[in-house]
């Protein structure tokens, strides 16, 4: 039997990728930030998960205007890296694991959540960046990874309750693949950001900080904030931060903390990082 | 939809630019391909002339003008797209639009970002 | 305020079209089939609806297996008739409703329904069918449509229960959209039909009359009927009539039938017509 | 999934298939276009080098195996699409798949089709 053992929630700003990419991580304006990340990247790599589900948004790279999916599920057997104007990031290329999404896909849809299901696709650094943050640089990613993008980009995005409630239907779903695999999800993006207008370079750390403090006990204070709440206190592009919730929907109620980092900036935005484990069932 | 229109210099991207910058965001995004950027590059304006643009949207372009590409219903993550064409970065094209010199708004960001007070709602700011 | 005063179900068979546009409409084979259509073509030209919400599926023509939206809405203003591989049907361009279609759009997102934008599309057979059966030869259509397309080509379509409550939402958004519209809800596809394998030509019209029977006073049924029930008595293509139970689910619970249609055979198909109008308001 | 695999002469079109059927179904798609239905016609063989298929995808395609199609991983709205590049109708196909001439077919469909009793379940037809 699958099952999900732990949580990671992450920002997947682009300029953390290019710092890794250009060798940049230990000048002074990075280094504070990559140093938080060491002991996420040591619990990952003792954990060994067998896949990562990673709840990302794309940026108008594998979708564009023309057709944009609400939850997205890619069930292919690999993913590459997208071109996003800059050429595409010199990382591995991501493995996928049809047989756990192709499974996810089924019961999601079967559960009244209205997937897309994704054949073909890029990843952009949406994907690509939080697999850097957790695992550092590498030849070969760790383990297959399963694509599942959320529009955060076009008005409306999902509501944080049917984020977290896509969480909750993930984590009944992977209970029932016929597999043992020890699976984690990652919920990505924010922490408080503005990149376009006049506010740009919006941040807004009392917001961040409340939300990291409610995330593992007082998720319902989270689900029930409107859209307008991030878009006014957190940044327009803070608004991603719904997919966190996909992630804690994901971990049992009881779900406990195990690392938390904060750091501004991180170019234009303000950056966390969040793992939370489920508790090991009590015989 | 007003009270997002409520918040001070910021454009949601909502159904009313999605419907008006569709054919533009459509052209920023076809600059993923790098043969698409080398003949962006080489005649911008007749590039341009494969999409049914507005002049607003053209004339945003041609000038740079982050704000205006935004304000003629372009989204950040495809004009992006433009940016990054050119060798530019997010941050580059974030204190143009918020009106400041980059090494200003490099600063304010080191010191912390735009603080909230004050940026909530336009009766504050105006 | 926009409502919907009525809704059409009827079977989206490409022969239909194609006896159409050959001209063939009056050949014995034909002719018991388009006589039923009269009655309808002539209530719906008197209704002289705003706007159709015409829910349909793709078959391959707009979207492949790249991409596969469970439920996906059509919001731009034109709509031309796609290439099926015979060439498009020699019939008028479809003409969106923007501005009711992004209010669907974005209320139904916000109402926990993960619906995919579509700015760009073709539209095949399963939508202009429908449009030939009801409005007969026209130099254009009579008023614009919303294309709602759902997936039932790829295993697992949505449920029946969530067809159904996808209609009342419609219902529901609908009625807050600040333009007075009259609005018609088709539902589309089957009725028993299976296309492939040894069992292709597989008829039940006893499956069918239940149906058609039940649609309108006993939707509860219906909206229970596992897949399995669908594929196993009406044929694997058969399935398709769980798009019947979203226009179902967008009238009033005591809408009335006025008027019902049955015919075997259109090609591989059994064809059914019926329409089911609100009760008018009591003062 | 095995309920569904109890129905006879019916082949669901689920992940299974949908994995292993998924470039077959995009070289048939590939044919709404009228260049490229010129192409296959030309050299069907080649035409299909560009899509990695199996042999018994290329085979079935090659000797117009309808069923072969299905049973290799198609869908038939997607053989479908070398059925209408033939100038063929459903009702020719679906004829082919059954394994009766055409026109006994047809009469069957006039006839009200063929008959749910005995075709529900592999149990009855065995
Ligand atoms: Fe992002
Ligand atoms: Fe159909």
């Amino acid at each position: 039997m699958a099952r999900v053992v732990a949580g990671l929630a992450t920002s997947h700003v682009p300029a953390i990728g290019a710092a890794m990419d250009l060798g940049k991580t230990k000048e002074s304006y990075w280094k504070p930030l990559f140093d938080g990340y060491e002991p996420a990247r040591k619990w990952l790599a003792d954990l060994n998960p067998d896949v990562i589900i990673m709840v990302y948004n794309d940026h108008g790279s594998a979708f564009s205007l023309e057709v944009i999916p609400t939850f997205a599920i890619g069930v292919a057997e690999k993913f590459l890296p997208a071109d996003e104007g800059w050429g595409p990031r010199p990382v591995p290329a991501v493995h996928g694991h049809p047989g756990l999404a192709w499974h996810l896909a089924e019961s999601l849809i079967l559960n009244e959540f209205d997937m897309t299901i994704v054949n073909e696709m890029t990843v952009d650094h949406g994907l690509t960046v939080p697999l850097s943050i957790a695992c550092g640089e590498q030849k070969n990613w760790p383990c297959p990874v399963i694509p599942l993008s959320v529009n955060v980009v076009q008005y409306p995005p999902p509501t944080g309750k049917r984020c977290f409630d896509l969480g909750r239907a993930i984590r009944k779903s992977v209970k029932t693949y016929d597999k043992d695999l020890k699976v984690v999800v990652f919920g990505t993006g924010g922490m408080s950001h503005q990149l376009h207008g006049e506010r740009a370079g919006l941040i807004n750390s009392e917001f961040d900080k409340n939300f990291l403090a409610d995330l593992t006990r007082n998720p319902q204070r989270l689900i029930e904030l409107p859209h307008i709440e991030y878009v006014r206190e957190a940044g327009a592009e803070g608004i991603e931060m719904v997919m966190w919730l996909v992630m804690r929907g994901a971990l049992d109620e009881n779900a406990v903390e195990i690392y938390q980092h904060y750091h501004v900036p991180a170019s234009n935005t303000a950056t966390g990082l969040m793992i939370l484990e489920n508790q090991p069932l009590t015989v | 939809m007003s009270e997002f229109e409520d918040i001070p210099g910021t454009y949601l991207f909502d159904k009313d630019r999605c419907h008006d910058g569709y054919q533009f965001n459509m052209f920023c995004m076809s600059l993923v391909k790098p043969k698409n950027r080398q003949a962006f590059r080489s005649d911008e304006a007749s590039y341009m002339d494969k999409w049914p643009l507005t002049e607003s949207q053209r004339r945003s372009v041609l000038e740079r003008d982050w704000l205006g590409m935004i304000k003629a219903g372009g989204n950040i993550y495809y004009t992006s797209k433009i940016a990054a064409t050119d060798g530019r970065s997010f941050q580059f094209v974030a204190a143009a639009m918020s009106g400041v010199p980059e090494e200003e708004y490099r600063s304010m960001m080191m010191a912390g970002g735009r603080p909230v007070e004050g940026n909530r709602s336009k009766r504050e700011t105006d």
